[in-house]
């Protein structure tokens, strides 16, 4: 571990962070959006994994914990809403999801 | 006899409207008859102030009695201050003059009512008014503190909302109603933002202690400019309610309320609170806020004369009247005449409201015709209202004998001294010509009305005079109309017991160098007199002495000028008025008048368009810019010609039109992006992101 | 070289290949299958960051239940293939990935200009500690009781939510 | 550190709610009139948790090693949370019935919300607030699109999860670098050693990041866009939790994070941020507002608008403007809630007669209805002397104490533009005639959560002191 300086691993953590972002902006499957929000998640989860271990206490790996658990209920619900728009819809293309604007 | 009983019976005063109001508000419905207890709730308040003005006046002349207690209290709060708000009410000798005022004229005009208002469909509902609208107007006048002031100010609007707007079916009556209120609330920034600066300054809201913390030397953020400007921010709200140029426009609307509500709002209360706010705030006004204030009721007093001058309403021309009288007491609390301004409101009150309840008496009869040109020798037919109508008009002319000619002509001794003093020789020359156009116009309504041939026989042959409930409220205002009331000698106010023991010009404040030093005590009668009651200079008393009989003279002169010429057009046509108008620039200052200066469409032009702009411009972003922005830099192109020509039609005549243009711009710059799709949300999410990273961090 | 370091940059290019398929691949089931990959490359680096405890977790619960899940409800809905995601909206979504990039940018400036590891001291041994199933459970179960209870609230409050969601009969 | 059973005591408000919870879902599952009974449970047990938090206000603890912290400020958010979620129970149980989602279910995802936001309040660890205001949130996508026959509820329950747990990546990572450069999670630490932290950028894109995540929960514009559509599409009880309780529970915890700003121990590095979103929440929401028919979407960009005066607030940052905030919250909570209680009743089946010319003529078919939906509009509005005004003046004062009388007057102008869309809805009630006949049937149940809302709207206002004497003392805490 010592030897690989932890910059590397923040900016990866960014970066995925971003492709994340990138792909919540780009595409239009609903499904595909949410993952790519648990691609945000995963990205936050290595930087604090990284803090943790540089800094040798494991609050950060209890926080990691947490937002796994947190992910997990938020995928169950999520999936449970996007189910039920689709009964309702037969579409999961949110850009068509837009009766409410202005 | 002690002073806790009079605060008792003060707040009793205060909430027995209210009180009525409630109960006719819950159980009108179930007894229709409930308005006499209405009726008989706010005859046993003027009972009451009847015995607490007599007692504060004859027990304790020159004590001012406080009664308050914390309302607010941040005790071990961790800021600098402790900070206490009291809730409170004062009794001074202006205090319950007023209230008996206001409890007088109320309770005629719900006399009045119960006849001319009968068969109304909302009968009951309209004395429920007329009582929560007595309660905010009390609340006022009693309360000791701005911020209760403030409060009450704003319940005053809201019930002169309900009152004006009572026959909403009408839109006139809607719009007039909702135009009171807005322009009213145009004026409330300004006091709030004042009663701010005070009380950012003092921590306190009562009138006492901020006016003795200025007379300590701790001005607000320690510079006299700002209390120059508190000033003249809460004289704003004055200048909203008091219906003083350029929020006067409200008021003449304010007739399409029933007549009484008219008698009511503009005769004693409603616009009498701006004023009465003003005396309330005199001591802290600094000399440039005076000014400001004496211009203002002087431009009031003397555009809203010449649009009286030509209306053909009955109603119209009483409003102007009333505008213009109102710009008098402005007027006359800017150039420092404290003493007459307040009494020109009492005996304004008394005969402006019989005035008004005569003009009901005329519409009721008419079958609610208010076009003078259609009436005319009615007083044959209606001999009381004719009398009474008459000796009001004589007062409001300022002729001797009456009480409008003593306070009219204390009024213009004050402007004849200020501009002796000062060098504003414009506003005593004001003066003068309002009351020479105001004693015309006057009489030509009277002719109009009463003398000469009826120009309807239709209408004509039904009129009858009115009942006895109408008439007698008319009877004791014109009574009230008489010298007797307020000074044994007709001729002078400075005998009587109003000016020499009631009411008194309170102390200034200020510091001296942002007085007119003529306001302030001079050093020689301070070691003269007693210190308290001397608030004048010599200079000062010695001026007004001077101008006493100049003004005498010049006001009878030019009121009797004013009638002559009235009659000399209108009664015995010598003068063709018709043939005068003729005459391309007597025609243009005619149409001028008629047409209220276009005042009104002015601000049609700009407010009210600009408002109106400003929705039709965002609904018009909304079919438009949907997905303007992603469509490429075509639809841009366009977008930016639209607003272009947008900005071109309507963004380019003055403020208001700024702002329809500034919502606009946030209309195209988020409003658009409401799309409903998500990810166009979530990209301005991440905008914003970057441009707080770009912000925070020191690169 | 050393062999940590070989590894690193073996899993993290592994994490950002996969990364980026993720959000290109127009069929979602794809889409899904590289994101598993992707908690893969992170479990390894989370053991490369002595991090047992989370690696293990983060197979087991993540790729092993979320994605699962994931993939159960893609093939539920059968959803079609994507148009070519840049076939519409074009202006937007070359903005969207404008920004993107320009926050990537300013993070990873900030990285380098705020260089958070000057103000930290590695210790390798507290690091290995700290990992363990030991560690993290002491703490969980002693210092961290109450955020546990209410992960546990969490957990009820996201089950009686999909039921409500999903499964309810409606009269 | 070991915990004692004593702290569990101490811990009374989460445990009546946590138990009631627990005790709900036996019911749900045991009972088949439990849609009857959880109603009434869930108004006893948030009465009691009210009670309770009232008047231990004084009892101030932190718990289980700077876990959590009990009495103080979260005891009053506690009794608004829980007074709140009362009211809108109470207009739930007529409503429900129209709405189409008749079920036990959504009083315990309501409980269970609550409890999410009592845990952000009483936070003392950043772990705490991400766990409470993901039950926070979790709830109430799920209440958002609790009718899923419904394709507005669908829609309203998917935007507010996407763009939610987007903003929950953005929280997870700003408090990544934040636990980075502090080596811990605790908030008193983060008190303590501010100014010290304030130095590096770092620490600050963490907490921009983290604040990012927390205006979107207070619906602050520009990340306001989620909060039109939701409120519009979610059912109205909901939404009258939503845009109470939540924005509280999410204002709760700025005012944690950043005490250390407002006991004025470290110079406020985020008055300009504050500064920028109030004045934009403040014009946007109130300009918007008044070309909205819709009175739920109109009282959303009037959501946006307060949650502008609060930030005036933040900006502000001094002890005065937070007790400002503080009051600010409770006096509209109620407002709000009382709102949304008349257009449950009004509402008829389909989402249908939410429009604003549903309202013409209301006072003559329903002159109460109309008196209590007059008051809220005008306590919305500021006008004294409803509980609306005062806290917009606390809140306005506080600026001025700390140098901000330029966004002071904005706030004033602001709410002046305001007033016209408020007094639109009183126009309409009283001096339009009504345009379509339909009956008005009003449970008694919603009727006296109008009242008691209504009631405390008034109470406030004339006796602000009463509560401000409460937040003033425990304010610095």
């Amino acid at each position: 571990m010592s030897s690989v300086p932890m910059e590397y691993y923040l900016i990866l953590s960014a970066f995925m962070f971003i492709v994340g972002v990138t792909g919540v902006l780009i595409r239009r499957n609903a499904i595909v959006v949410f993952m790519c929000i648990e691609l945000m998640l995963n990205s936050a989860n290595l930087s604090l994994v990284t803090f943790s271990s540089y800094l040798g206490n494991p609050i950060g790996q209890i926080f990691v914990f947490f937002v796994m658990t947190v992910a997990a209920a938020e995928a169950a619900v999520g999936l449970a809403i996007i189910i039920a728009i689709f009964r309702n819809k037969l579409t999961v293309n949110i850009d068509e999801i837009n009766i409410f604007k202005w | 006899m002690s002073e806790s009983l009079l605060i008792n019976l003060s707040i009793i005063i205060l909430f027995l409207p209210l009180a009525g109001f409630i109960k006719v508000v819950l159980f009108g419905k179930k007894f229709p008859k409930l308005y006499l207890l209405e009726v008989a709730i706010i005859s046993i308040a003027f009972a009451l102030s009847v015995f607490v003005m007599y007692s504060k006046l004859a027990y304790y002349n020159t004590k001012d009695i406080i009664g308050a207690f914390t309302w607010i209290s941040t005790g071990n709060a961790p800021f600098s201050d402790v900070l206490n708000i009291e809730l409170g009410i004062k009794i001074d000798n202006v205090t319950v003059i007023m209230l008996f005022v206001v409890n007088l004229i109320s309770m005629l005009v719900h006399i009045y009512s119960i006849e001319y208002m009968r068969g109304d469909k909302r009968y009951t509902r309209y004395f429920s008014y007329l009582g929560i609208f007595t309660f905010s107007m009390l609340g006022i006048v009693l309360t000791h503190n701005l911020l209760m002031m403030y409060i009450f100010w704003e319940l005053v609007g809201l019930s002169s909302y309900l009152l004006i707007g009572f026959w909403f079916e009408k839109k006139s009556a809607a719009d007039a109603a909702k135009k009171a209120f807005i322009v009213n609330r145009i004026g409330d920034i300004g006091m709030f933002i004042g009663i701010l600066i005070l009380f950012t300054s003092y921590k306190t809201f009562t009138f006492d202690t901020i006016f003795a913390q200025i007379a300590a030397g701790n001005l607000p953020f320690g510079s006299s400019a700002w209390l120059t400007a508190a000033g003249i921010l809460v004289f704003m709200g004055a200048v909203g309610k008091s219906a003083q140029f350029p929020l006067h426009v409200w008021l003449p609307d304010a007739m399409e309320g029933p007549t009484p509500v008219s008698a009511l709002i503009h005769a004693a209360t409603m616009v009498a609170a701006g004023v009465y706010l003003v005396t309330r705030i005199f001591v802290m006004l600094t000399a440039d806020a005076m000014l400001v204030i004496a211009v203002v009721g002087a431009f009031t007093s003397l555009i809203a004369a010449t649009i009286a001058l030509t209306q053909n309403d009955i109603k119209k021309v009483l409003a102007y009247s009333t505008v213009s009288q109102l710009g008098y007491m402005i007027m006359s609390l800017g150039v420092g005449a404290y003493v007459f301004a307040f009494f020109h409101l009492v005996t304004h009150a008394f005969f402006k409201a019989c005035l008004f309840l005569g003009s009901g008496s005329v519409i009721h009869s008419m079958h609610h015709e208010q076009d003078i040109r259609n009436m005319g020798g009615l007083k044959k037919k209606m001999p009381v209202t004719y009398w009474t109508f008459l000796i009001s008009t004589i007062a409001i002319s300022g002729v001797p004998l009456t009480s409008g000619f003593l306070s009219k002509d204390g009024i213009l001794a004050g402007t004849l001294a200020f501009g002796k003093l000062t060098g504003h020789w414009l506003i005593p020359i004001i003066g003068f010509t309002v009351a020479a156009l105001t004693a015309f116009y006057m009489f030509r309504l009277v002719i109009l009305t009463f003398h000469g041939e009826p120009r309807d026989h239709h209408k004509f042959d039904h009129a009858h005079e009115s009942p006895l409930v109408m008439i007698a409220p008319l009877a004791v205002l014109a009574t009230l109309s008489i010298f007797i009331f307020y000074t044994p000698n007709p001729l002078s106010p400075d005998a009587g017991w109003f000016m020499s023991s009631w009411v008194k010009t309170p102390e200034q404040v200020t510091p001296v160098d942002t007085r007119f030093d003529f306001l302030k005590p001079s050093a020689e009668n301070i070691h003269g007199g007693h210190h308290g009651e001397i608030v004048h200079s010599v200079l000062y008393t010695e001026t007004m002495h001077w101008a006493h009989y100049p003004a005498m003279i010049l006001s009878l002169v030019v009121a009797g000028l004013g009638i002559l010429t009235a009659f000399m057009f209108y009664q015995w046509k010598k003068i063709n008025v018709d043939k005068l108008i003729e005459n391309k620039f007597t025609n243009a200052l005619y149409r001028g008048s008629l047409n209220k200066w276009k005042i009104d469409e002015a601000y049609d032009a700009t407010a009210i368009n600009g408002t109106l702009q400003t929705g039709s411009g965002l609904s018009w972003f909304d079919q438009k810019i949907v997905d303007g922005a992603v469509n490429g830099s075509a639809r841009l192109t366009r977008i930016v010609s639209k607003i272009s020509g947008w900005f071109d039609t309507y963004a380019v005549d003055g403020f208001v039109n700024f702002t329809a243009f500034f919502s606009g711009f946030i209309g195209l710059s988020f409003r658009k992006l409401q799309t409903g799709k998500v990810q166009t949300y979530i990209v301005l999410v991440v905008f914003s992101v970057i441009i707080l990273l770009l912000f925070f961090k020191p690169f | 070289m050393k062999i940590d370091l070989i590894l690193f940059f073996l899993l993290a290019g592994i994490a950002v290949v996969t990364s980026i398929l993720v959000i290109t691949r127009r069929n979602a089931i794809i889409s899904a299958v590289f994101l598993v990959l992707n908690f893969f490359a992170l479990a390894g680096l989370y053991l490369l960051l002595n991090a047992q405890f989370i690696s293990v977790v983060q197979i087991i619960v993540y790729a092993g239940a979320i994605m699962v899940l994931f993939l159960f409800v893609l093939m539920l809905l059968r959803t079609d293939n994507e148009s070519p995601i840049l076939s519409d909206k074009r202006p937007l979504k070359y903005f969207a990935i404008l920004i993107s990039v320009f926050v990537f940018v300013q993070i990873a400036y900030l990285l380098f200009a705020g260089k958070p590891s000057r103000n930290i001291t590695p210790d390798e041994a507290a690091s290995i500690n700290s990992g363990t199933i030991q560690a993290i459970g002491k703490e969980l179960y002693t210092n961290y009781i109450i955020p546990f209870e209410v992960a546990g609230f969490l957990l009820l409050a996201a089950t009686i939510g999909a039921l409500v969601l999903a499964k309810k009969k409606f009269e | 550190m070991p915990s004692t059973i004593n702290e569990y005591f101490q811990l009374m408000p989460f445990l009546i709610i946590g138990i009631g919870i627990i005790l709900s879902v036996v019911i749900e599952i045991s009972s088949k009139s439990s849609k009857e009974i959880l109603p009434w449970f869930s108004i006893i047990l948030f009465f009691a948790t009210a009670l309770y938090s009232i008047t231990n206000i004084s009892e101030h603890a932190v718990l289980f090693g700077g876990m959590v912290e009990v009495g103080g400020k979260p005891a009053i958010f506690n009794f608004i949370f829980n007074l709140g979620a009362m009211l809108v129970v109470m207009s739930s149980i007529g409503y429900l019935k129209k709405y189409g989602t008749y079920f036990g279910e959504y009083y315990i995802l309501i409980q269970s919300s609550v409890l999410g936001m009592m845990v952000m309040a009483g936070s003392k660890d950043i772990l705490m607030i991400f766990l409470g205001l993901e039950l926070m949130s979790i709830c109430f996508y799920v209440l958002a699109g609790i009718n899923r026959n419904k394709l507005g509820a669908n829609e309203a329950a998917m935007k507010y999860f996407l763009l939610g747990s987007f903003t929950t990546g953005f929280i997870v990572y700003g408090i990544a670098l934040i636990y980075g450069t502090t080596g811990t999670t605790s908030i008193q630490n983060l008190i303590d050693n501010f100014g010290e932290y304030s130095s590096n950028i770092i620490f600050v894109t963490g907490l921009i990041l983290f604040l990012i995540g927390f205006s979107f929960k207070i619906a602050a514009v520009p990340f306001h866009m989620w909060v039109p559509d939701v409120y519009q599409g979610s059912a109205t009880t909901v939404t009258g939790l939503m845009s109470t309780t939540g924005k509280t529970a999410a204002f709760s915890v700025l005012i944690i994070m950043l005490t250390s700003i407002f006991t004025l121990n470290s110079a406020n590095i985020f008055k300009p941020y504050f500064s920028a979103i109030a004045v934009l929440s403040m014009f946007f929401g109130s300009i918007v507002a008044i070309s909205q028919n819709n009175l739920k979407r109109m009282l959303a960009y009037s959501s946006i608008s307060h949650a502008g005066y609060m930030a005036v607030g933040l900006a502000a940052a001094n002890s005065y403007s937070i007790s400002g905030i503080i009051f600010y919250l409770a006096a509209y909570a109620f407002m709000n809630i009382g709102a949304f209680s008349v257009i449950s009743i009004i509402e008829g089946e389909n989402d249908s007669r939410t429009d604003i010319n549903v309202y013409a003529g209301l006072n003559s078919k329903n002159p109460v209805l109309a008196a209590f939906m007059a008051l809220f509009m005008f306590a919305l509005a500021g006008i004294p002397p409803m509980a609306g005004f005062f806290g917009k003046y606390y809140v306005f004062v506080g600026a001025i104490e700390s140098n901000l009388t330029w966004l002071a007057i904005l706030g004033v102008i602001s709410s002046m533009i305001s007033v016209y869309f408020y007094l639109r809805v009183i126009v309409f009630m009283y001096f339009k005639d009504a345009e379509e006949n339909f009956e008005i049937e009003v449970a008694p149940y919603s009727l006296s959560s109008v009242v008691i809302s209504g009631v405390l709207v008034l109470m406030f206002g004339l006796f602000p002191d009463m509560l401000l004497r409460l937040i003033t003392a425990v304010v610095s805490l």
